[in-house]
């Protein structure tokens, strides 16, 4: 045991015999919170994607809130466990840290997923898109929607979460750049912490401090649900635009009432599936998170792993009245 | 005293040979007692000898482990207080039972409050019966008070004009004088005889044998749980009763001992408490009694808590063996040498779920810590001596106080604080609920004390004991001390003069 | 009663002006309510100097529909914290009721309202008579038990529901309505809480059973020696107070979007914070079911006017810390002031 | 009348068996039953975990318990005098925000540290303010500041998170001592333990805790100074949690305003379920160490055994109830018993007496 983290290459001596597909590898899910039916899709993916990759046992483990060190004990109880592949959407990139590294040390593969940890701590990264294209296609969507001009707001999950802020950081740069989104104000950015209620407040709450308020973007299913819900319920009904990315069978009572024109997301189940290939070919030693290594993730395809470890699983689809009723997730 | 025939009245209530036991403790081994209509039972015993047991039996507080209970003919259980309030029993306990946040009103007619026409409570109706209750009693009180910070007379009183309210046939009253001072107590026997002229049925408990004899029909003995005789009271004597309370005879009541008298200890220079009292100076030297008398409510308590630090004082100083006292600080009194036997054992004597040996040590936690950690076995010893001298009726050391009878608990108090060894002892209420036995001896332990040239300061409402043991004696009257007298002024009379008559305060 | 004037107890000046009709004014001015209607009023009348827009139809009815479940489960609480309890259980029976109200409604869409709303009042009654049964039967403090089902009926909900949502759109659109429509400019479930507070009040102060629950916070020993049936009333008081949470367990599901495992939990303190701004005494005893409601229209209000205030949201919650802080403080010093006065007027003057 | 008292049966004799009233004695007191169901769970789970029987167990297993440990400590002395604090986790989350904010400022890591747990000294003061010397009730008092301590925390830290602590300094939080698997914090929490059991058990200021506890009014009397000790263990709980904060940023190598959150409800269940009375008086340091650790271990065994959360939710909840309902059974069934044994022994006199 011993220091915070270890150097990448420290995992490469500790993988199993080159290239030789284990049979008996175990891999388990530590999504940000159990009980979350985003994440519950994914993982629906996921276990499906780790039995096809050939892994023994698959186990989900998980705290019940999202807080940024409740998932530390779980990656101990992992480690302590000999898993071979520990998949994990991170509460907070450096919490899970130091106790990654000691899971590293003991032999586990390390994939994040959904929201990245330190890149230090694992050796690759799933992500669900280019965080950029997701990025910029809310701002597009939430443009076309108020007519390019007028005030709007972000309505996030917590304050910490890598992915929306990394989102929100490209869309605050979008929207300060692009010539075409000059009339839009960025007023506000307010946090839902992925719970419901918090999330319908705070909706309520920018509507009521910035009454020329044009539209809401909430890159979060949990805060564009919620704030779905209070439109839907109040006089802002058709009047504010709201975008996002949500789930279609949360959103669809909402798209079919006018609540909500047009969100986006990715197939969340592809994302858990892609996460239990590499998690495989990481425990096969076939791929080592570096650069240019290639992996195929079953029916999906080949992917390739891109600098820093990351590999993106595909393009957003965007959600609308006409092609809702198609999905079911 | 017309009452010849009260034997003859019929039966309103006999309860024979009930036990009561707690786990292992026997509280009553045999509860009998026989109730008539239209008399005053009184109820003695010594300190522990289950009367207040056999109250809650009969209160249907406690369930009787056997007995046989008779209601106006018909056999019959109380399995709750409900059970014996509908029989047409009410009771006043020996600890006041007040709700603090209700208003003095509604704590009378909780329960059975006045309803208007929509079934809800109608609070003036309310206040204003029970205002004509408090008129009856001839006691000024207002109904839409609160009745926290009542002092323990009122609230007693508020028990009176509860049970009196309550038009019960049988009434049961466990020391209700204990806090009573002697205008209010004649004010109470006039009330109680009415009642049982209207044909109730009265068990009254006391200590005071003069209320007793007084008061009472028949007299009904109890001793160590068991019923032992039961007497009409115009054909038994004083030393017939105690002679079946205690099993021996009890000489005499206050054994005052001269004393050399020494320094003066504990110097008060114009103490003064706005709204309370003022300009108190008094002093009192080693192997001296002080008496602080006075009416219920005069402050005496109050200058004795300022003394010790317990409230805050607006003016003047205390000094012990010569050095001042910081004001508001116990600590520093007892460091000094003061120990204070409060008037209410069970909220500020003693730690009602602590073991006697750790309530006895308390006081000196202090002086059993070695290097700051405390020697557990010096504190048991300690503890076991004084319970020793004061005779203790325990079963171990490690017993809760709360399981001793109330004369006991008070010999625990002491105990408590004549480990201390104080320079100087303040009692308010020393016999306060305890039995003659008992009281005796504390009377010896005080003398004792002062022989041994501890100052004593003594507030007491019971005018023999402060004539008795006082060497001088200290009037209070509405928050002056209208009076000094020496013991051989101190007379009944002078006393009382100085405790009532207002118009003649000149300090 | 004539006995000779010097004999009495010479307290006549004692009760002066002190008589049992109280002026009308000097009744309202010690309204342990007074402090925090005031300071709600206050807050009200700030905010909407600053932002118009606080008291437009939509901000009034958002400040309705905020307060509501807030207002009945303070209520229920002030029941239970008076006789000396405590209910922390009350945020998972919330979320138990509003989950099974969303899973009645997935696969009964059809139930009347009604009913749903019997049905949810009756399970929070069950879970709330648990409480009281383990208190007064087991006789050991409810802080303990309740802090005990806290967990247990979280665990249950989190194992009945397992990661499944209920949704708004899987509900009817009448039930959903109940936080949508309104009546008198109230929103429907906004009224219907607020006659239950107001039946709840008459009861506390005007029904005898209700001043047994005062009488047994004052002093439990006592009410138990007077023959209050203490282990009845205490009883009856979880079992209301848990019927009040699963109706706004009911509530929660018509007026919020998803109703899942962590459904309303951490409301217990925000609750017992809620009557305590509204002068409930913690150890039982006083207070009232109206002063809680408002506390928790104020904790509510607070929160929705610093928003409308644009005030840094970092400081929203210090702030609301200092509130309730605040609120303990003036309640002090009032019963301090109180008492110094009593003093001083039934003192002598010496 | 005097046939009645001859009548009547002579109990004391019938009794005298069972005449001996003493305190319950160590080996049966409260705090030892939890150290054996503390022992027993630990042999059951060694032997039907697998794994759990590792020093890798302990390691884990007592990083998770520090903070809970850390707290408890002040948390049992001041539910023994009666009153609560429900802010403990908000002066660890707070201490935490500030130790990020000072750290990532430039300021050297252990004037950070030193910083933050000045902050929550000055919590535990004003805590301590309000309570002992405005007497103010702690509930109420404590409520407030769990929301104050926590938006003072997300004023000064924001949404931000410093993680870039040092990293000897991180290392070393949860670093073991050689190959035995304890971690080294082990050592300063034994010591802040010792430190509290001896306080409450061993010293006058202990003594008076528990007067306290009972009745505020006879320890006045006694001349312990309420405010002035409430007013210290306020301190010390501001103080140790602050600690636990300091603990938890760098275990976790994260500061954030969230930290810790929620903490404060898990210590009071583990203070309880260590046989410390919500009412004051009683409890003792080695029942809460027992019952801490009961928490601790069961978490991590259901962790291992990789047993839903659910579970051990419904668990603690139940065991918490379990702990206040067991004593309360168990007298019910020894009175039922004594006065089953009474009613045999009157009704077989009464037989005797007959056949006389
Ligand atoms: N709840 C109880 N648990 C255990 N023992 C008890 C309990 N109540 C009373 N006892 C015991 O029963 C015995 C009788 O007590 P009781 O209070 O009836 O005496 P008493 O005659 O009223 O005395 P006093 O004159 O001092 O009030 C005492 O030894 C007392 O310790
Ligand atoms: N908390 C209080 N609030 C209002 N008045 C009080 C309070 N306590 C005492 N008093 C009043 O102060 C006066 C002095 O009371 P105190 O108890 O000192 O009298 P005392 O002479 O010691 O009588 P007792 O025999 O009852 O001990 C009384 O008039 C009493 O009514
Ligand atoms: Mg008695
Ligand atoms: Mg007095």
């Amino acid at each position: 045991a011993g220091g915070g983290t270890t150097e990448p290459g420290a995992s490469g001596s500790a993988g199993a015999s080159g290239g030789a597909a284990k049979t008996d590898a175990t891999i388990t899910f530590i999504p940000k919170q159990l009980n979350n039916p985003y994440t519950d899709v994914v993982l629906g993916g996921g276990k499906e994607g780790a039995k096809a990759a050939g892994f023994a046992t698959t186990n989900v483990v998980g705290p019940l809130e999202a807080s940024a060190s409740s998932q530390v004990t779980f990656i101990n109880a992992e480690t302590q466990a000999g898993t071979n592949a520990i998949v994990i959407a991170a509460n907070d990139p450096d919490a899970v840290c130091s106790a990654l590294a000691e899971a590293r040390t003991a032999g586990a593969k390390i994939v994040a997923f959904d929201s990245d940890t330190n890149p230090d701590c694992r050796d690759v990264f799933i992500s669900q898109v280019v965080a950029k294209d997701v990025a910029l296609i809310q701002t597009k969507l939430i443009a076309q929607q108020i007519g390019g001009k007028g005030e709007i707001a972000i309505l996030s999950a917590t304050a910490n979460a890598t992915n929306q802020n990394e989102w929100i950081k490209f869309m605050e740069e979008d929207l300060a750049s692009n010539p075409e989104y000059k009339d839009i104000k960025l007023v506000a950015k307010v946090y839902g912490d992925d719970d419901d209620a918090k999330s319908f407040q705070e909706a309520q709450g920018l509507l009521q401090a910035h009454p020329n308020l044009k539209g809401i973007i909430s890159p979060t299913t949990v805060g564009i649900a919620a704030t779905a819900r209070y439109l839907s319920t109040s006089e802002y009904k058709g009047k504010v635009a709201l975008t996002g990315l949500g789930l279609p069978n949360e959103m669809r009572s909402f798209v079919k009432d006018g609540t909500v024109t047009e969100f986006a997301l990715w197939d969340p189940a592809q994302l858990g599936e892609v996460s239990a290939y590499a998690a495989k070919a990481l425990v096969d030693g076939t791929i080592t998170g570096k650069a240019g290594d290639k992996f195929t993730a079953g029916a999906l395809g080949e992917r390739t792993v891109e600098d820093g470890g990351l590999v993106i699983v595909g393009p957003p689809t965007v959600f609308n009245k006409e092609n809702i009723d198609k999905y079911d997730f | 005293m017309q009452h010849s025939t009260v034997y003859e009245n019929a039966l309103a209530l006999s309860l024979h040979g009930a036990m009561k036991t707690f786990g292992p403790v026997v509280a009553l081994a045999d509860g009998t007692i026989e109730l008539r209509a239209g008399e005053i039972m009184a109820l003695c015993g010594e300190n522990g000898a289950g009367k207040s047991t056999l109250v809650k039996i009969l209160a249907g507080v406690h369930a009787p482990d056997t007995g046989e209970f008779i209601v106006a003919g018909q056999h019959c259980s109380f399995k709750s207080v409900a059970d014996s309030k509908a029989m047409g029993v009410s009771v006043i306990y020996q600890e006041p039972t007040l709700f603090p946040d209700l208003s003095v009103a509604e704590n009378i007619f909780i329960g059975r409050q006045p309803k208007n026409r929509l079934g809800l409570i109608d609070h003036g109706r309310m206040r204003k019966n029970a205002a004509t209750l408090f008129e009856r009693l001839g006691v000024p009180m207002d109904p839409a008070r609160r009745a926290e910070g009542l002092s323990i007379a009122d609230q007693q009183l508020i028990e009176i004009a509860k049970a009196i309210s309550l038009d019960a046939k049988i009434l049961v009253m466990d020391e209700p004088t204990a806090a009573l001072s002697g205008v209010e107590v004649d004010r109470l026997f006039k009330v109680a005889r009415s009642l049982r002229d209207a044909g109730a049925a009265i068990l009254f408990i006391s200590h005071r044998f003069n209320e007793v004899m007084d008061l009472s029909n028949r007299i009904t003995v109890m001793r160590d749980g068991r019923y032992i005789d039961t007497h009409l009271t115009r054909d038994v004597t004083v030393e017939r009763i105690v002679r079946d309370m205690v099993g021996r005879d009890v000489d005499t009541l206050f054994p005052k001992t001269e004393a050399a008298l020494g320094e003066t200890v504990l110097a008060v220079d114009k103490l003064g408490r706005k709204g309370v009292f003022s300009n108190i100076s008094f002093e009192v030297r080693a192997g001296e009694i002080v008496a602080l008398a006075g009416l219920v409510g005069a402050g005496r308590t109050e200058v004795a808590r300022a003394i010790f630090g317990i409230d805050k004082r607006d003016a003047g100083s205390v000094t012990v063996a010569g050095k001042a006292l910081p004001p508001g600080n116990p600590q520093a009194a007892i460091t000094s040498g003061i120990g204070f036997v409060p008037e209410d054992r069970r909220k500020q004597g003693l730690v009602m779920d602590l073991s006697v040996a750790r309530n006895t040590a308390l006081t000196l936690r202090h002086k059993f810590s070695r290097f700051g950690l405390i020697d557990g076995r010096a504190e048991k010893r300690t503890a076991a001596t004084w319970s020793r001298k004061l005779q203790v009726k325990t079963s171990s050391m490690d017993q809760a106080v709360s399981t001793l009878s109330g004369g006991n608990q008070q010999k625990v108090v002491l105990a408590k604080w004549l480990a201390t060894e104080p320079k100087v002892l303040i009692i308010d209420e020393p016999t306060r609920g305890i039995d003659v036995g008992t009281k005796s001896e504390v009377h010896r332990l005080i003398n004792e004390l002062a022989g041994h040239g501890m100052a004593i300061l003594m507030i007491s409402s019971e005018l023999p004991e402060v004539l008795g043991m006082a060497d001088r004696v200290l009037v209070m009257h509405e928050g002056l001390i209208t009076a000094q007298l020496d013991r051989n002024e101190a007379t009944p009379e002078s006393v009382m003069y100085a405790a009532t008559a207002s118009q003649e305060k000149n300090s | 009663m004539s006995s000779p004037s010097h004999g009495t107890l010479n307290r006549a000046p004692a009760s002066k002006g002190l008589g049992p009709h109280t002026s009308g004014l000097g009744a309202f001015l010690k309204l342990r309510e007074l402090p925090v209607t005031v300071a709600l009023v206050a807050l009200v009348i700030i905010t909407t100097i600053a932002n118009p827009l606080f008291l437009s139809p939509q901000g009034m009815k958002d400040l309705m529909l905020n307060a509501t479940i807030m207002m009945l489960l303070a209520a229920g609480q002030t029941m239970v914290i008076v006789t000396r309890n405590i209910d922390l259980s009350v945020g998972s029976i919330l979320g138990l009721v509003a989950f099974g109200t969303g899973t009645i409604f997935s696969s009964m869409p059809n139930m009347p309202i009604p009913l749903v709303l019997l049905i949810g009042i009756a399970f929070g009654a069950v879970l709330g008579a648990f409480n009281g049964l383990l208190t007064v039967w087991a006789k050991v403090p409810s802080l303990v038990i309740t802090l005990g089902t806290l967990y247990v009926f979280r665990g249950l909900n989190n194992a009945w529901a397992g990661p499944k949502q209920h949704f708004a759109g899987d509900r009817p659109e009448a039930f959903g309505n109940l936080s949508v429509d309104t009546v008198l400019g109230m929103p429907i479930i906004t009224l219907l809480a607020v006659i239950v507070v107001i039946i709840l009040a008459i009861f506390m102060s005007g029904a005898r059973q209700g001043r047994d629950l005062y009488a047994i916070g004052s002093d439990p020993e006592a009410a138990k020696l007077f023959g209050i049936n203490v282990s009845r009333r205490v009883f009856t008081a979880f079992l209301i107070n848990g019927s009040l949470a699963g109706l706004a367990g009911v509530l929660y599901a018509s007026r919020f979007n998803a109703v899942g495992a962590t459904t309303g939990s951490g409301l217990e303190l925000d609750v017992v914070a809620a009557a305590v701004v509204g002068g409930v005494a913690i150890f039982g005893g006083s207070g009232t079911v109206i002063g809680a409601a408002i506390g928790a229209i104020l904790l509510n209000t607070i929160t929705s006017s610093l928003t409308a205030l644009r005030v840094d949201k970092f400081w929203q919650q210090a702030i609301v810390g200092v509130l309730i802080i605040t609120a303990i403080l003036i309640d002090r010093l009032a019963s301090l002031r109180h008492a110094k006065n009593l003093r001083e007027k039934e003192g002598r003057n010496v | 009348m005097s046939e009645s008292a001859t009548a009547t049966v002579d109990t004391s004799q019938a009794l005298s068996g069972t005449q001996d009233v003493r305190g319950p004695r160590w080996y049966t007191g409260r705090d030892a039953i939890m150290v054996y169901i503390l022992v027993v769970f630990l042999l059951y789970a060694m032997i039907t975990i697998p794994r759990f029987a590792t020093p890798v167990t302990t390691g884990f297993l007592l990083l998770d318990v520090i903070p809970t440990l850390l707290i408890a400590m002040p948390m049992t002395l001041i539910i023994i005098t009666g009153e609560i604090d429900l802010s403990v986790a908000s002066i660890a989350g707070l201490s935490s925000a500030v130790l990020g904010v000072m750290w990532a400022g430039g300021a050297n890591i252990w004037v950070s540290m030193a910083i933050a747990l000045f902050v929550g000294l000055l919590a535990g003061i004003f805590n301590g303010v309000l309570i002992a010397f405005v007497g103010l009730p702690s509930l109420a008092v404590t409520i407030g500041t769990l929301a104050l301590f926590r938006g003072l925390a997300l004023v000064v830290i924001g949404d931000n998170a410093v993680a870039n602590f040092p990293k000897e300094i991180t290392a070393f939080a949860s670093s073991k001592i050689g190959t035995t698997g304890i971690p080294v914090m082990v050592i300063p929490v034994l010591v802040v333990v010792v430190f509290f059991g001896l306080l409450l058990h061993k010293t006058a200021f202990g003594r008076g805790l528990y007067a306290m506890g009972y009745s505020k009014d006879a320890a006045h009397f006694v001349g312990i100074n309420e405010g002035r000790s409430k007013f210290w263990l306020y301190v010390a709980s501001g103080l140790v949690s602050a600690s636990a904060g300091i603990f938890w940023t760098l275990r976790y190598t994260s500061a954030r305003s969230d930290n810790a959150s929620g903490l404060e409800l898990t210590v009071i269940a583990a203070v309880l379920l260590g046989g410390v009375s919500i009412f004051g008086g009683k409890g003792s340091v080695p029942g809460v160490l027992a019952g801490v650790l009961l928490i601790g271990s069961l978490n991590y065994a259901l962790r291992l055994g990789r047993v839903s959360d659910v579970v051990l939710v419904t668990v603690t909840g139940l065991l918490l109830i379990a702990s206040v309902i067991a004593p309360s059974i168990s007298s019910a069934i020894s009175t039922w018993r004594h006065d089953q044994k009474l009613r045999r022994q009157l009704s077989d006199e009464a037989t005797a007496t007959a056949v006389n």
